[in-house]
């Protein structure tokens, strides 16, 4: 721990139960209990309200901020600069910018691909039924990296594509869910909270996504692509601690190799010839000899 | 097309618009008898939200499904309490006595959840209602498959539909309520106490609201989450004045929006790659609107409704 | 039993008391809440203060926050004097700002000093001309609008997510569903340097001074508040009751729009699908609380602004959840509410069996 | 005629009773005792205190001062709790308000059980609950549609909806405010019949009328107020109408008197006039007014008078026919057409269509003109101008009201009417429709009416009088015609008619025949 712990503050717009959120919230949270850094935060943060918050917490002399700009760039950045003494670090799809504002995001579109790999391989019904919340790049980069997994083990998985158009209804996404059974879809893609307990209420496997819940659901969760934020908010920490923080993008922190993502497969679902084959390709990304495509187009039902 | 009606004819279809239609059940039968009553109750939403918060919270700290389901009613009754003082002795304006009570429930909610748990990275999980099999409707054709799928409260939800529709038209209660939200005076004329009829209604039908809340966090669903009501309270204010304010028109009128919702997401998979997906969401909406728009020429509103009374005022 | 009689006469002292009393009732329950989380209650509200005035920062975001509030609590004044239940402030507010984004990001090529009012225009037009629907449905079929208006608002939300992930989706915006930003010279200016405050709020003050000068001095003004209250009278007297729903309809519409547009084109340049944390909504709350007045509106748009920013700044202050400000908010809108029953009201307790009122 | 031991007891005794709204005081130390089996009048001007009184008496109002008792089941005075309609009507009091307290949306039956169970009891007891009535509508002569809704039945009927109500409790003290204010004539003389019969039956009966001549046939005994207090309680045979008239408003009345006049060239003719469907509407009815004459059209309310008015004030449009006024065809019109036309408009429901209740008495003065240059600029209201013009008014009109801006909801409904005459008559109108300008108004603003009408006849308007009151159709109109279901007999001089004449067109005899 370092002598005099770093300040940092969180800023989201959701709060953070929400997957997303709920990692960086982990992390920090991690960190403070180290003693490295005092942790506050400020949840489900309109985006009228995101400025004002990011300009309270500055004046309040934080040292880092932390914090998700996607719908707020423009004033994100704008409050960065007139901050320059505060480092900000702040989930974005945009590049960094300088003097302090560096950027991130949940890169986990290698787990995704290799979860699709055991999806593929493990679907009965050739049927894979893909619920979202918003079809933002965040979600369609790790739709599209999962379906291109099950392509490649299985050409002839067909998917089932629907964005609830909320992060937070769990109801209505587990009606989504349902309706991709009722269509024949034997494994579900669970980008939201709602979707695993379909499958659990009818039997069927699902795909995890950025957290683990599969004690929550057992034998339900086949496989999951997990997001870590240890990485990042760790090589952040010790950046701004020891004065070396650049504005620049950690996102690559949020990569396989720097432990950022992971894959994980319960065995006892998978059959073991699909599970050496993800593992194969797990260990080519990992030597760097594989690259994922990222592609943030919105996924669309194949069916 | 014959997707569409493959659509339609699954029995699997219709346990989903019953099951979507659920807590709107609840919600419109609650706001109903308000507004049988002569009160506007806005803070539905808030009372949905506050039922789903204090429910599944009860059931989590260990008092039962029931017990859970117990204290989410009297989380409603105690914001319609507020509601009702508001609007009927103090005479306040309906509209924004509900939409504070919305507020004030939303906020207390979300404020008692996370000082409550201030650490959850992953909301708590309960043990919720299962799918209940009864022996013999259970293997009807059809009515089968789309009863068995339900849980215990949504069989309570079709249960309340009969008590309230009974207790409104063949209880000297219900009598006095119908009376109450067209001409209060007749009923003070009467004898009785227009804020005792309606204070205690706009209770009642609270408690009905959150219960739509409490099944959302404890049957449709098991634990809670901020935002998960998400407009269902502000639907049921519209369903009712569909429904011309009566329970069975409300059962009626649930069921064809979670009918609209169940086939919209069924449709968005079938035609989704053409059409954007908002269009199939507004749908529910737009329909809502146009058979609204064809029944309004009858609706027979409460007279009294959004009216203060005041004893003895001219 | 409790009975109120009306007062004959409000003395200014009681007018005065009557707000300060709510403010500490409120603060008291809130402090309930303070307390549950184990923070200071007293600091926590010197820090509420500081959080809404202490500070010309603090000052601008309080006017910031008030800006919309007010042409939505116009909004809701206007429609309510009719009694024409618009509850859809909230989708004008989305309407108007996304015809001031669709005008305001190049699609027409006006000389700046144009762009701004044709910005404005498009705005207030977008939103009048969307409650005129609700407006027609009633007085051509009478469906009723506190129905038609609510259900509005989630079909104009779906449709700005609808245009923002299709035709107006930002192509520099790496896929996120929103608009492209608007041009510099359409963006209204701001009032202070590196402040968030901005000329939205001019135009907000002079549209409740026009509301205000229209149902006070106006014959348009007299004819409204004619059908409002008693609109069989007023088509007996000669007045066109569904040509003044109409007028309503518009204004009450356009003014939601000008809330949309000033928080596209004042504060954030550009339009995503949740530009607006409830401002419609609360519009109806800041109307109902001035009594429908439009300068009562500005005075209450102003109380909400500030003890929302003030309870929000004091959360992060003493390290309380956030959702205390909108319990706060909550607690001094009911509390206000019924303090202004006592104003206009003489409470008297009466003993059943002895007739004798109590004072 | 008084002899004690003879006199029957006491049912329900008022003493001292005092009642302030504020700085009016509405009742002052008024007592009035009700004996079994008697009918008493209560008399009084608008807003000298009757409906105070029973409201008091009733439990709405709870009385500053004074006491209220009534007879126990042994006969015994008790003390009757204040402020509890429960507690007046468990004490076997009934009401039947000026303003109907029904919930329309309910049968006749709901209506008059409501609240007559425990509100927590399974089921309604129906059976035993119609049989009663069933019974009590034979003994009282008070036949309804038990399982009609409310809102379907006419004024009359649900007049007695009202009684039948307080009967089914089992009233020992009836109380009726204002009955027949909206009955007819026959529909009246009914109703006295069957009070008469109910008072034999030992019911203690008070009821408030400004009809002198029912007051005098029905009632045994007369009480008045004026100004609060009680100035007068006689026995009705020692009373006739000039006393009590007098006695009421403190000086002496002069009715108006029409004088002979030539009538002038048609101002408005209406032929083959057909508007609306269903009930109360207009069929194929024709005639024509003259300047300076008064045309009654007498009828049961619920023949097409409404529609009748609705039509010339602009409120509907005919479906078939011809309109003329002034020789000009009147086809697509609306309010503010008439109002330019020079049609001044007395609408039946002043409360609902005459005044907008909440605006101020000079707003209300001026609102048909608001848009003529004489109040407004460029579109902005001239305030000075309407001030003037609501002072000039409530001098001229003596409408009693603190002033131009008093709210107009809180005058009595006299004075309320002459806001609505004093804007319709001083525009100096060529037609004016007056539709039954009097009801509910008291002797002397009867007076101030009728004078007003007349005076515009004899400026050379032409009135159409809308009344159901046959003694207000002969004192003022020249000519008379009779509505019945919707058609329009033709009218002729009121000089060749009677009052039995047209009494029986009204109840749909044939014209030729009662006329003959
Ligand atoms: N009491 C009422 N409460 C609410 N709305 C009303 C009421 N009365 C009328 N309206 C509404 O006003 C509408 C207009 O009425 P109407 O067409 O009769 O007015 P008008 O004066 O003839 O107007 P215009 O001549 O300009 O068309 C009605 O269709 C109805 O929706
Ligand atoms: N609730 C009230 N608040 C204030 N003033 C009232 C109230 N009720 C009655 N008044 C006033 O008290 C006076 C007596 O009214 P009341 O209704 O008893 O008169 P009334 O004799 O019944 O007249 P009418 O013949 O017109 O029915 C009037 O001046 C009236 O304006
Ligand atoms: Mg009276
Ligand atoms: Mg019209």
């Amino acid at each position: 721990a370092a002598e005099k712990p770093l300040k940092v503050a969180a800023i989201y717009t959701v709060p953070v139960e929400q997957q997303w959120v709920g990692r960086i919230h982990k992390a920090l949270t991690a960190a403070k209990e180290r003693g490295d850094v005092t942790y506050t935060y400020s949840e489900n943060v309109a985006n009228t309200d995101y400025e004002r918050v990011m300009r309270e917490y500055a004046e309040a002399g934080m040292d880092l901020i932390v914090g998700e700009a996607f719908a707020v760039e423009r004033a994100a950045r704008k409050v960065a600069a007139e901050y320059p003494d505060t480092a900000f670090l702040m989930g974005s799809s945009f590049g960094p910018a300088k003097p302090n504002f560096a950027v991130f995001d949940n890169w986990i579109h290698e787990p995704s691909y290799l979860t699709g790999m055991i999806a593929g391989n493990a679907t009965k019904s050739n049927i894979i039924g893909m619920v979202g919340g918003y079809a933002i790049p965040e979600v369609n980069r790790l739709m599209n990296a999962f379906m291109e997994g099950a392509l490649e083990v299985n050409p002839d998985v067909k998917f089932l594509v629907t964005f609830i158009n909320s992060w937070y209804d769990p109801p209505k996404a587990k009606e989504s869910a349902f309706a991709m059974i009722d269509k024949g879809a034997d494994i579900l893609y669970a980008e939201r909270f709602g979707v695993s307990d379909a499958a659990k209420e009818r039997g069927i496997l699902a795909v995890g996504n950025v957290i683990d819940t599969a004690s929550d659901y057992p034998g339900t969760i086949i496989s999951s692509a997990l997001w870590h934020m240890e990485p990042t908010i760790d090589r952040v920490i010790e950046d701004v601690a020891g004065g070396s923080f650049e504005p620049s993008d950690y996102g690559q922190y949020s990569y396989m190799s720097y432990g950022g993502g992971s894959f994980v497969v319960d065995e006892a679902l998978a059959d073991a010839a699909s599970v050496e084959a993800a593992r194969k390709v797990e260990k080519d990304i990992l030597d760097g000899l594989f690259r994922v495509n990222v592609n943030d187009a919105e996924p669309k039902s194949t069916m | 097309m014959s997707d569409i009606l493959d659509i339609l004819l699954a029995a699997n279809f219709w346990a989903a618009a019953l099951r979507i239609a659920t807590p709107l059940i609840f919600g419109v039968l609650g706001a109903l008898i308000c507004e049988r009553a002569g009160v506007l109750n806005l803070g539905i939403e808030g009372i949905f939200t506050a039922g789903a918060m204090a429910g599944w919270m009860a059931a989590w700290l260990g008092a039962g499904l029931w017990g859970g389901v117990l204290v989410a009613a009297l989380a409603g009754a105690a914001f319609g309490l507020l509601h009702a003082i508001l609007t009927v002795p103090l005479g306040l304006s309906q509209h924004v006595s509900g939409i504070g009570v919305t507020l004030f429930a939303t906020s207390l909610s979300y404020y008692t959840y996370r000082t409550a748990l201030p650490d959850v990275s992953s909301p708590p999980r309960i043990e919720a209602f299962q799918p209940l099999d009864i022996p013999i409707l259970s293997d009807l054709p059809f009515l089968g498959p789309a009863l068995f799928q339900q849980t215990a409260l949504t069989f309570l939800a079709l249960a309340l539909v009969v008590a309230v529709g009974f207790v409104l038209y063949r209880t000297p209660l219900g009598l006095a309520i119908r009376a109450v939200g067209d001409n209060p005076s007749a009923v003070e004329a009467q004898g009785l106490s227009v804020m005792a009829l309606r204070m205690g209604t706009v209770v009642a039908g609270s408690a009905l609201m959150a219960l739509g809340g409490a099944f959302l966090t404890m049957s449709a669903f098991d634990a809670f989450f901020f935002g998960m009501v998400n407009g269902r309270g502000w639907i049921c204010i519209a369903l009712t004045v569909f429904a011309s304010w009566r329970p069975g028109k409300a059962l009626i009128g649930a069921l064809l929006f979670g009918a609209f919702d169940a086939f919209q997401v069924r449709l968005q998979t079938e035609v989704g790659s053409f059409v954007p997906g908002q269009i199939f969401l507004m749908l529910p909406y737009i329909l809502s609107i146009a058979a609204l728009v064809v029944v309004a020429r009858k609706a027979d509103y409460p007279r009294a409704l959004l009216k203060p009374y005041f004893k003895g005022q001219r | 039993m409790i009975r109120f009689e009306p007062r004959e006469h409000v003395s200014p002292l009681r007018r005065v008391a009557a707000p300060v009393v709510a403010a500490v009732a409120a603060l008291a329950v809130a402090s309930l809440a303070i307390a549950a989380a184990g923070a200071p209650v007293l600091e926590a509200y010197g820090l509420m203060a500081k959080g809404a005035f202490g500070s010309a920062f603090a000052m601008s975001e309080l006017l910031a926050r008030a800006t919309p509030l007010i042409f939505t609590g116009l909004a809701a004044a206007v429609a309510f004097r009719a009694k024409l239940w618009n509850i859809g402030g909230e989708g004008q507010l989305y309407a108007g700002a996304l015809a001031a984004v669709a005008v305001g990001t190049g699609a027409l090529a006006l000389p700046g000093p144009l762009l701004i009012p044709t910005v404005i225009l498009a705005g207030a037009l977008a939103g009048g001309l969307l409650m005129l629907i609700p407006a027609l449905l009633k007085v051509r079929l009478g469906a009723d609008e506190v129905v038609t208006t609510l259900l509005l608002n989630f079909v104009v939300i779906l449709f700005v997510q609808m245009m923002l992930e299709g035709p107006m989706k930002d192509p520099m915006g790496m896929g996120w569903p929103q608009s492209e930003p608007m041009l510099d010279e359409a963006m209204l200016p701001k009032l202070m340097d590196r402040m968030r405050v901005h000329a939205g709020l001019i135009l907000a003050l002079v549209a409740a001074l026009g509301v205000h000068i229209l149902l006070k001095r106006t014959v348009w003004g007299f004819e409204t508040r004619a059908v409002g209250e008693n609109p069989e009278a007023a088509r007996h007297a000669g007045i066109p009751v569904t040509a003044t729903f109409l007028r309503v309809a518009l204004l009450s519409g356009g003014l939601a729009g000008l809330a949309g547009v000033g928080e596209v084109a004042g504060l954030k340049g550009y339009l995503t699908a949740d530009l607006s944390p409830g401002f419609g909504y609360a519009g109806i709350v800041v109307a109902m609380l001035a009594g429908l007045s439009p300068v009562g509106a500005v005075v209450a748009a102003l109380f909400i602004a500030g003890v929302f920013v003030g309870a929000d700044s004091m959360s992060r202050a003493i390290g309380v959840s956030n959702y205390l400000a909108d319990l706060v908010v909550a607690t001094s809108l009911i509390c206000v509410l019924v303090s202004g029953l006592f104003v206009r009201f003489k409470v008297r307790i009466v003993r059943p069996g002895t007739g004798r009122g109590t004072a | 005629m008084t002899v004690p031991e003879e006199a029957p007891p006491i049912a329900l005794s008022l003493s001292g009773i005092t009642k302030r709204f504020g700085a009016l005081t509405a009742n002052e130390g008024v007592d009035l005792d009700l004996r079994r089996g008697e009918i008493v009048a209560l008399l009084g001007e608008n807003g000298a205190g009757k409906t105070t009184l029973m409201n008091i008496l009733f439990g709405h109002y709870v009385a500053d001062e004074g006491e209220v008792r009534v007879a126990g089941p042994d006969g015994t005075l008790v003390p009757l709790e204040p402020g509890s309609p429960h507690a007046a009507l468990e004490a076997g009091i009934g009401m039947v308000h000026q303003h109907f307290t029904l919930a329309e949306n309910l049968t006749t039956f709901e209506n008059i059980v409501l609240g007559t169970a425990p509100l927590l009891s399974a089921r309604l007891a129906a059976r035993a609950a119609r049989e009663k009535l069933q019974e009590l509508m034979r003994r009282s002569g008070l036949v309804v549609d038990l399982d009609a809704r409310i809102s379907r039945l006419s004024v009359g009927e649900k007049q007695r909806v009202e009684i039948l109500k307080a009967l089914y409790r089992d009233a020992r003290v009836l109380v009726l405010d204002e009955p027949t204010a909206v009955l007819t004539p026959q529909e009246s003389e009914t109703l006295f019949e069957t009070l008469k019969a109910l008072a034999a039956q030992g019911l203690a009966i008070v009821f408030i009328s400004h009809k002198l001549a029912e007051v005098l046939a029905a009632s045994d005994r007369i009480a008045v107020l004026r100004l609060g207090r009680k100035v007068a309680d006689l026995p009705a045979a020692d009373c006739d109408r000039q006393t009590l008239a007098e006695l009421m408003v403190g000086h002496q009345v002069t009715m108006s008197r029409r004088e002979p006049q030539a009538a002038g060239e048609v101002l408005l003719a209406l032929s083959a006039v057909t508007c609306g469907e269903g009930r109360d509407t207009v069929s194929d009815i024709g005639f024509e007014l003259r300047a300076g004459e008064i045309l009654g059209i007498a009828g049961v309310s619920g023949n097409g008078q409404a529609m009748l008015a609705r039509l010339l004030s602009g409120l509907e449009r005919q479906t078939s026919g011809d309109i003329r006024l002034a020789g000009r065809e009147i086809r697509a019109h609306d309010a503010a057409d008439m109002i330019r036309a020079g049609v001044a408009r007395i609408p039946e429901d002043r409360h609902r269509d005459g005044v907008v209740g909440a605006m101020s008495v000079a707003e209300n003065l001026v609102i048909e003109e608001i848009r003529s240059s004489r109040y407004q600029r460029f579109g902005f209201l001239d305030f000075r101008a309407i001030a003037d013009r609501a002072v000039e008014a409530i001098a001229s009109y003596d409408i009693r009201c603190p002033g131009g801006s008093a709210v107009a909801r809180l005058l009595s409904g006299g004075n309320i009417q002459k806001i609505v005459l004093a804007r319709t008559l001083d525009a100096s109108p060529s037609v004016v429709l007056a539709a039954q300008p009097s009801r509910g108004l008291d002797i002397g603003a009867t007076g101030d009416v009728h004078r007003r009408l007349l005076e515009a006849r004899g400026r050379g308007a032409g009135v159409i009088l809308i009344s159901e009151d046959l003694d207000e159709l002969f004192a003022l109109s020249d000519r008379i015609a009779v509505i019945h279901r919707g058609r329009l007999s033709p009218p002729r001089p009121a000089e060749e008619l009677d009052r039995a004449a047209v009494g029986l067109m009204m109840a749909g005899q044939h014209t030729e025949d009662a006329a003959a």
